[in-house]
Parts: structure tokens; C-alpha cells; sequence
């Protein structure tokens, strides 16, 4: 098993005809994932590769497929837009790929999502992969993983690969891995992530890739501490930002001397979650805590 | 984007905020003038985009012209945490019965927007925040319903039991709220907002912290930007859609993804070593982007070596190296250059970087370890 | 019994201290109305009457009396945010008596309510007066009701005195008088206020007072057939209204020919509920057809 | 409150919608002006406060500067339902590919803002709705989230399948209700929405009803009420704060309560006499308020007989019967005037009477019988 979803999860893509949704819609059908359906307005009645029908609404594609998930590829403008839609049509997981969404329109999406119980992953992450179900809901690479007993969660895109390739290489594979995105306002933040990881059975261990801006990594560090069994490690990115300074991310911003590494590193430290000082160090710590 | 004082300002005003009035001087004599139209005595006050004005000494009170003469002299020109200012706000002096702190920023935790207020006005509200947690009251707003009479009321209360006060305490919460909302803010302070001998509540300073991706929807507030205030490589960056803050190290940094970027510049430090920035290229293979990149990084003279780390992901290595190969002929290039790139089709890529000076790397280790060696460190 | 509130029901009074709410909660409190509290900020500590205590805020209030319920009486630039303040305070009935109110402050308070469960009264009405419960929560006139087995609905307020009196005199005590308030968009509305009736078993017939404009009264005949045993009989205002005119009432207007007195009369009629012609006629009606 | 087209324009652009320009002209010269500024053709359109200016003849087309000479001078002056013409708006005349009617309300039922939306466009809605109810779509806004992208799109594509009208048209949507909150509106009408030849979607109609309750919040709008088209005696009426309605019977009636007003004017008229006014005094004993309404009454020289119909309820009859003695004392009164009073100190209100002119009555039926016969029916 994973987390969020299974290979029987019917998944819709809003945003297939675009340059991104297609490139990415591609990458996920040839992973196996099982997309039902794609959605742009103008576009209904159109097929994708041959084998994905398109619709003009999320509405219209749900009652034609039944499908309960969407992955959206929309600009930044309509992104929320989106989001609203998805969960208005019944869709309980929607994960959002769009970079550069105006943080105020998460914050009016988020009410919306909680009372019809949708889980949102993102904004501006790289979705998940469920490397046991063949179920691709973003953009990971899929060549760089492998299924396995092991969780991820992280805050960044290609520092996760980084891990991710690690793991897979030293033969530790994956239950799901998930890129919660850098945004100031995300549907799934670390803590959501840990408890969706903690009722799993599959997930044996768990790697939390953080970064500085906030303070999820310092709640997640009490939720560990608190429930958490299996052997987490951690590796957190930013010790040399300097403050005042966003660091690509929207989140990742050290202000007013809070939301350092060194925090981060002492909260995760002190609720027994070995930090690494270095990304290659994140799998041999790892191994090093793990009496499998 | 950060947007002066004045700036902040003008939104507030739109929004319903007593705010005194007030000019833009770039001159001792503009200074002088304003002085005389408003009435002594004033505030000259430094718009810079830093913290910290006051105690820099860059706002002053002037009771006579000959105050605003040495004060605004003083002050134009002045650097305060490296920034220069280049004009002062001239504004009425107001008297103080009491002051107050009225913030709003967006909280992660809550996914609101919270306020925070204070009757620790006036001062720094980090300090605040650290020494004296119980004086700030926050609040999240519901998106749904807004900031509510009551809502806004009740936190005004225990600010000051005086309900004439408490009532226009706030008032100016909810209009704080909707220039926030107006503005697409990230952060809106008032501090302090004051009361004067009459009892009048007013915003007498301002900030205001744009949301960058939301500025689409403000066309308007591109003529907000003070270039002035934005170091030359940071603009330059900007301009070319990359995500670019400059520090004062010598191994130049190009990576693809904000994580993956911080994390090699904490490499970069962990082998003794210092980074002279933070780039983040993005996912594209695009020549006229790594083009960009390197000139900005180029356009720093501590730089003696750079460094590429890109993590292939689903763009295939092979294009990603005939991107930076396109790129480096493209352009003169002072200093050694170490590329790590993993991902589909690595050994190609690899394959491509032996025919060039291009330094290849396996990891990202490597990688670090072999630039700050050509970096004579 | 009766509906809404029991003289046990704690009740709080918004705007305790202003003209209007002074001189009504005087009237309450003579009735024997059960009223804990009463809120205007910056009177909190005073005392009215000699014997209610005043509060800041509706929370304080609630805090320190467990009051229940709350009347308003505050202006209407204030009304929809001390509705809010009522119910975000935890009272589950909230009678708002202000006139005046506008509408889209009622239509964003609305669903706040629903949230919470929080029955809402008015605005812009008479509130109501359960006699047998000595419970008054507006402003109707006590010396012209009684205890008794009569229900009754009005969107009125002197016309609903009027026959009220008129059941008085002919020895037919009420449950409930309820005067829903005459705005386009109240909290309690004839159909709200007839399951309540419904419901409750000391109540064996029914008063509905209607007026020309919406179609409230058509909706309440189909439950009235569809649902109730009890006698029924209506009397509707405005018969000689000309159209497109506001008759007073911000509802009561007839528009795009909609809303008539005659259209209500015959869905009334042929829900077996009889018409009165004029507000005497009232009375004998229901004798008439009222089989005790 | 009931605005001019021209003037629903002005809201409409403020709140971002594509609303062809044009003038107001109260002369033909003024209409020809206008004309030339923008370009012929144009719309010459009467400004009342009526519907089905089109049917009798006060919107035209011109061609020529003749063709609005023509026009300009047969609707200026024109008679439309009562209402006097006395002013066009000139404005250029748009080519019509295709016309919707986009409309708001506040519904009663849903306790929402209702968007209705037609394909059926350019002509009576009202007609639409009972020849042809399916082809109105409707949509309740939540008040919490307003009209989403997708729920506008989603009418607007059963509209108009046209992806890129569908859009223009989600969009005239959105701004619509942005509008009707603006100006706290009870009725929002676009009739008709229209696509130009080139596929430029524009509001060339505008129709806004404002909430009188919320004027207080918009002090401008004092300025948009137009004096001309208001009854003088329902302009006395609303600056005394009196509910008011003018009708063309001889029984004037001053009524406390709006339903027991209806019931009254209803009682007059089961008799067999017809009302001359709908009029509600509210609960007040004010002698003022009295006079007021007496003038407004007696301001109507068809009015035969005066019909006092107050329920006590919680105010004392007796000091209501004060209050209409000292008012009927200030000034002269040309008719009877019957009293009905009940309610509390019921009997000490009719002596008070019995030494006056004044014609008591115990009840609302006998009230109406006296004062039908004094009226000379």
C-alpha cells in the first residue's frame, strides 16, 4: 500500500491539452497511471493519445468516468479556479502542479476543501508517486524510483530526487513519495503528510526533507515524537540562506530570526529524527537507525 | 515586493485608513516646501526599503525650517543597512496619547490571514514577539466571512477598554484587512497606529509586503518598484524569470529547484567553501536562460568558479548539457566551469561535456569538491 | 408548550441600553420574561433595571449567564454583525427586531448561521410571545395575547395585533404569536415557522397571516396539505396594491405580476386552507371549521 | 431606489464590464454634439424610470444627424408609462452578432444572490420567464465564496458553447455580481449582453435597482436619485421617512404597520371605496410625523375623507390620540377624519376624541363604513 491513493484510484487530468498538462499527462499514462479522464474547456469530445477522453468541465467528466482525483496543469490565474471545480464535481484528492498561484487564492480555497473533506496536495509541488501502485499524480521522474517500504516527504522538487535516487540505489524502495510543494499556503503540510504516512502499514520508515521558512518541520518533529514509531531522518536545506531572503520558494524565508535551519535541525534533533548534514548522508543514516 | 512607506500609504488611504497627509522630497529645498505647505512642525522621515529607520536615525522631527534644512540634509544620502536613501516622506507631526501595533500577514499554520495587534505600539514587533509573546493578539480570519464587526471589536477591547478608541481601533482592522485583501499583501503593518490629544485614531507609518505572484493582477503596481532600491543582479534576474539572491561567496551557483539550489549552497559550506549565490534555473534546457544566468553570475567579480548541479528529472541530461554547451560558446566565460547533471541519459550527457573545457561530475559532492579545488581554494 | 423558547430558555438582550432596546426590555422583563443579560460595549459592569447585568460582548455575556438565546435591538448599520456576535457567542436563537437592515448584510449572515445552527428571527419583525411560557422576545403587545391551543404566523406586525386581539376576545388563547418580519431575506420564514408549529403538539391550529410579494404563502399551502391535520386559515394583506410598488415592507411588492394576493389566496384555498376577507373574518373562520 | 440606465453604467464600468461610451443630452443640439463625438450610427436612448422604452418608441436608431434631429426631438418630452422624457442618452450603435440577458436578484427562497442568465436575449425577461421558464438558467451564489470560475463558466457554456464567448460571457458574470455587492443592489440587469460582428462582448443595456436600506452606506448615491421622475407627494413622504404610495381613490389613510396599511387600503375596497394612499406612520405618536402624513394626504385634492386606522399595540392610545389632536390643531384640515383607535388606555383615547371633530370608531370595519359615508359615497 501507499498513501492518498491506489492503482484502482480513477484519476482526471484538468489542464491535458496544455504544454505542460500534455507533457506531463504523457509521462503519467506511461507510468501506468490510471487516467480516466482530461479536462479543458473548448476541448470536450476530443480524445487525448488516443485514449483518454477530454471534456469541457470537471462536472461533465466525473459523471462520464466516475473519476475521484484530479491533477492540475492550469496557469497560475485559474489554478484555484481549478481546485474550486475539482472539489465542487466530487473529486476528494486534487493536486495541484501550478507554480506562482497567488497565495490569497489558497486561503480562500482552503474553507471550501474542508467542507467537502477534499484533501488538496500543493500548490507548486511535484504532486506524488505511489511506485507500488504505478500511480503518478505530478511530474516526479518515474525512472528514479522503485517499490519498497520507505516514505518521503518533502518541501522541494529535485532535492527530493536527489533522495529519492539514493534510496532507490542503495535498494531501499518507496511507498509513496511526496512533494508537499513551497508555497506559504499548501492543502497537505508536513503534519497532514506524517499522520497520512503514520496510518499506513506499508510505510516502515520515513524521510523528511525540509527547509527553512516556517515551522511545519518543528510540529512534525512533536507529531514523531509523539506517535511515531518507524525510524525517520531528516535532512533540512537553507543553513546558509540568509535572513530576510526568499530562496526560490514563496515559504522558504527566514523572518525575524525564526524558521532557521539550526531550529529546525534542534526541534527534529531532540524528538530522537537524525538530521544529515549532507543530502548523500540521508540514506546511511537511514540504514544506520533502521533494525530491519 | 516590498513598497515604500509612502507607497503603503496610498494603498491604506484607498482602503478607508486615516492617514496623515504628506510629500515625496528628493531635495532639501522639496523638503522645505513641503514643510511649508503642510505646517510645522513635521516628520521627515527616510523611504528606504529596510527596517530600523528610526534608530538608524533616518526619521526626524523638525519644529522649525532650519530642522528640516539639517535633518533632510542629513538624511538624503544617508545609508541605512546598505541602502541609500534617495527621498524623504514630509509629513505632519502628530501628537501621541497612545500608540498601537496592527498587523496582518498570511499564517501558514492556520492557512488565514491573521492579524496581530499590539498595545506594545511604536516599537519593534519582532522584539515583541520574543520578549513579551502574551502582549500580541492574533487572530485568523475566515476567508468566508471576513474580518467580522465583532471579531475586530473584541480584539479592540482588550487593546484599550475605551470603546470610542476600541471602535476605531477597529474600523482600522477591517480596513487593514481590506487594503490586504486589495492589495494582494503578504504582510500590511500599521505601527504604531496612533490616537492624538483629540482622541483621532491614525496611521501614522505604513508597510506593506506585495504577493509576487499575484502582481499579474496589479498591472498598476509595476510602477511601484523602486529600481533604486534592487541590487543591479537581482533586477537583472528578475527580469529573466529567475529565482536569484546574491551572496558574498566565490563559487557561483547554478541549480535547478529551490531546494536542490539551497542544498548546494550548503554544500558548498559544509567543504569550507563559500557560495556567491543562489540561482535557481528551473526545470528548462533553455540556452538563452542558462545564457542569462550566467551573466548575472559572471557579473560578479568574486566569482572564480561556477557551478552547475542539475538534477535530470524528466528532462533528459543529454538536452540539459547541449543547452549549457550552447550557452558557454555563446558568451566569454572568465572562469572554470563544473557541471554535475543526473538523471535519463546522464552517460550521454557526460559523453557531450568531455568534447568541451566543461568540468563533468557524477555527484553533487564531486561536484562541490572539484569547483572549490578550481577555485584555488 | 409552544415553539422556539420555554420559560426557561436564558435570554440575553443586544443593545440593552439604547432607546429602542431600554424601553422594550422593560416590557420583557414585566412580562416575566426570563432575560440574564443584556450587551452594549462599554457598559460592562452596569447593571439594568437593578437586576440584569450588562456585558461588553455577547461572549462575555453567554460566559457568565449561559444565556441562550438573544433579542436584538441594535441599529441597522449594526444588526447583521450583532447577529453575528450572537451566534458566533454560541446562542442557538437569535430574534433580530432592527429595521431597516440591508439585505445583503442578512444574505452573508445566513449561512454563518447554518454553520452553527443558529435559528434566526427577523430582521425587521415583531419577534414573538409564547404566552403560556411568560416568554416575550420582541416587541408584541402582551396585554392583547393569552395562553391557549392558537399558532400564529405573521410577516406583519399591527396586523397580526389585530387579529390576535381578535382570538383573545373570542377566548382562544396562543402557543405562539410569531411576526417573521416583512424583509426578502429573514432567518425564520413562513415554512421554517410552520415546521416548528408542526411540531409541536400543544399547538392544535394555525393562524397565517401573509401579504402580498415572494411566494412564501404558495409553498406553505403545499406543506400545509401535504403535512398538517390541525385547522388552518389565512388572512392575506394587499389585495389592492398596484404592481411594482413597495408596499412598506421591503417584500412586499408585486413584481413581473408575481406575488399577488389573489394567486395566494387560490393556492391557500386549494389547500384546503380558507381565506379570509377581511381581518374579522378571521376568527369566525377558524370557529368554523374548527372541529374541537 | 431605481437608477437610470446611464447611471447602472457607470456602476457596471466601475466594476471592470465593457460598457460602450456615451452622453446624456436634455436638447436635440446636445444629442446632435454628442453624436458627432462619438460617430454615427447611434443609439438614442429615453432615460426614465420605466420599462419597455422600446415598445413605445423611446430607443432609435440613427443613421444620420438627421435621423437623431427626428429621434432626439420626438422622445424628448416623450410620455413613457406616466414618466416624462427628459433626457436621452446618445450612444454609438453596436453591431449585434448575438444578445443574452444576464440578470441578478436577491431570491428570497435560497436567502442568496440568484444570477439568472438567458440566451434569450434583448427582450422582456419577465415575458421569458412565463412563456419560457427552461430557457432561464439559474445559479444561487454562495455568499462565502462567490461566483466561482467554474459555476460561471458552467452557465456560460450552456449559453453560448463558444469556449472563448463562454468566457467573455463567465466573466460579464463575475463583474455583475461584483457590481451588485458594490452597490448593494437588489436587482442587477445586463438586457442584452451582446457580441459585437468582431466577437467583443458588451453590456449595451443597464439595469439597477439599489437597496434603499443600504443607502446609508453610499452617500454618493444621494446624487444619482433622479427628483423629476419622483411623485412630489412620495418625495415628501420618503424625506419625513414615511412609507408612501401614491393611488388614485378618496379615501386618505394613515395606518400604523404596512400590513395593517395593505389591510386597510384592502377594507376600503371590499366596502366598495376605493383608497387614495398606501401610508404607514410607523409607531410613533409624534405629533410631526402626523402632520406630515396629513399634508402629504391632503396635498391630494381627490381625497374626500381621512382614515386614522392605529393598533395601540405597546405605545398608549391615549397619547396616540394627543399626538393626532395637536397635529390636526396645526393646521387646516378641508376633510372629516375618522379615528380608530385600539389598544391600551383604549377608552381614555376616545373621551380625548369626544371633544374634538374628530369621528371615533371601535373597530377597523366600522371605521372604514364612517368614513366611506362621510366621504359622500
Amino acid at each position: 500500500m501507499a498513501i492518498f491513493c491506489t492503482d484502482q484510484t480513477k484519476i482526471l487530468i484538468q489542464g491535458i491539452t496544455g504544454r505542460d498538462g500534455s507533457f506531463h499527462a504523457k509521462s503519467m499514462l506511461g507510468y501506468g497511471t490510471n487516467i480516466v479522464a482530461g479536462v479543458t474547456p473548448g476541448r470536450g469530445g476530443q480524445t487525448f493519445e488516443g485514449k483518454v477522453p477530454v471534456f469541457d468541465t470537471v462536472k461533465d467528466a466525473v459523471a462520464a468516468t466516475g473519476a475521484e482525483a484530479s491533477v492540475i496543469f492550469v496557469p497560475p490565474a485559474g489554478a484555484a479556479g481549478a481546485v474550486f471545480e475539482a472539489a465542487d464535481a466530487g473529486c476528494k484528492l486534487v493536486v495541484c502542479i501550478t507554480e506562482g498561484v497567488p497565495t490569497l487564492d489558497m486561503v480562500k480555497v482552503m474553507p471550501y476543501l474542508a467542507e467537502r473533506g477534499v484533501r488538496l496536495v500543493g500548490p507548486n509541488c511535484p504532486g506524488f508517486i505511489n511506485p507500488g501502485q504505478k500511480a503518478k499524480l505530478g511530474i516526479m521522474p518515474t525512472n528514479i524510483v522503485t517499490p519498497g517500504p520507505v516514505g518521503l516527504i518533502s518541501r522541494s522538487g529535485t532535492l527530493t530526487y536527489e533522495v529519492v535516487d539514493a534510496l532507490t540505489r542503495a535498494g531501499l524502495g518507496q511507498t509513496t513519495c511526496l512533494g508537499i510543494g513551497g508555497d506559504p499556503v499548501i492543502g497537505t503540510n508536513f503534519m497532514d503528510a506524517l499522520q497520512a504516512f503514520h496510518a499506513d502499514p506499508a510505510t516502515q520508515a520515513l524521510v523528511m526533507i525540509g527547509e527553512i521558512g516556517g515551522d511545519a518541520e518543528e510540529r512534525a518533529a512533536d507529531f514523531v515524537k509523539a506517535n511515531m514509531k518507524i525510524p525517520v531522518v531528516s535532512f533540512i536545506a537553507g543553513r546558509t540562506a540568509p535572513p530576510g531572503k526568499r530562496m526560490g520558494h514563496a515559504g522558504a524565508i527566514v523572518s525575524g530570526g525564526a524558521g532557521t535551519a539550526a531550529e529546525k535541525k534542534k526541534a527534529l534533533e531532540s524528538a530522537g529524527i537524525p538530521v544529515a548534514d549532507r543530502p548523500a548522508d540521508v540514506v546511511p543514516l537511514l540504514q544506520q537507525i533502521w533494525k530491519r | 515586493m516590498n513598497i515604500h512607506e509612502y507607497q503603503a500609504k496610498d494603498i491604506f488611504r484607498d482602503a478607508g485608513l486615516t492617514v496623515p497627509p504628506g510629500g515625496i522630497a528628493t531635495t532639501v529645498e522639496e523638503a522645505l516646501s513641503l514643510a511649508r505647505t503642510h505646517g510645522l512642525p513635521v516628520m521627515v522621515k527616510s523611504q528606504v526599503l529596510a527596517g530600523g529607520r528610526g534608530k538608524a536615525g533616518g526619521v526626524k522631527f523638525c519644529k522649525t525650517e532650519d530642522d528640516v534644512r539639517t535633518h533632510a540634509g542629513n538624511i538624503l544620502g544617508m545609508d541605512i543597512k546598505g541602502h541609500t536613501v534617495r527621498k524623504v516622506l514630509v509629513t505632519p507631526a502628530e501628537t501621541i496619547a497612545a500608540e498601537f501595533y496592527l498587523g496582518m500577514l498570511v499564517d501558514r499554520a492556520s492557512r488565514r490571514v491573521l492579524l496581530m495587534a499590539s498595545a506594545e505600539g511604536g516599537v519593534e514587533i519582532e522584539k515583541v514577539a520574543v520578549e513579551k509573546p502574551e502582549a500580541i493578539l492574533k487572530h485568523a480570519i475566515d476567508p468566508r466571512f471576513g474580518l467580522l464587526d465583532h471579531e475586530a471589536m473584541a480584539v479592540a477591547l482588550r487593546l484599550d477598554p475605551d470603546v470610542k478608541r476600541a471602535r476605531q481601533l477597529a474600523d482600522a482592522m477591517q480596513k487593514l484587512y481590506k487594503a490586504f485583501l486589495a492589495a494582494d499583501a503578504s504582510l500590511a503593518e500599521i505601527n504604531p497606529f496612533i490616537f492624538t490629544d483629540q482622541g483621532v485614531g491614525k496611521a501614522i507609518d505604513a508597510k506593506i509586503n506585495l504577493d509576487d505572484n499575484a502582481l499579474f493582477r496589479h498591472p498598476g503596481y509595476a510602477a511601484l518598484r523602486d529600481l533604486d532600491e534592487e541590487n543591479p543582479s537581482e533586477r537583472m534576474a528578475r527580469e529573466a524569470d529567475l529565482s536569484f539572491v546574491k551572496l558574498d561567496g566565490n563559487v557561483g551557483c547554478l541549480v535547478n529547484g529551490a531546494g536542490l539550489a539551497m542544498a548546494t549552497m550548503d554544500l558548498v559550506q559544509y567543504y569550507g567553501g563559500r557560495p556567491a549565490n543562489f540561482l535557481d534555473i528551473g526545470g528548462s534546457s533553455n540556452p538563452d536562460k542558462v545564457v542569462n544566468a550566467l551573466r548575472i553570475i559572471l557579473g560578479d567579480p568574486n566569482v572564480e568558479v561556477i557551478l552547475f548541479n542539475i538534477f535530470g528529472g524528466i528532462t533528459r541530461c543529454d538536452d540539459v548539457a547541449r543547452g549549457i554547451i550552447a550557452a558557454t560558446e555563446r558568451m566569454e566565460i572568465r572562469v572554470p566551469i563544473v557541471v554535475r547533471l543526473t538523471g535519463t541519459n546522464e552517460a550521454e550527457a557526460r559523453e557531450l561535456l568531455t568534447k568541451t573545457d566543461l568540468v563533468p561530475a557524477a555527484t553533487m559532492d564531486e561536484a562541490v569538491q572539484k569547483a572549490l579545488e578550481l577555485a584555488g581554494k
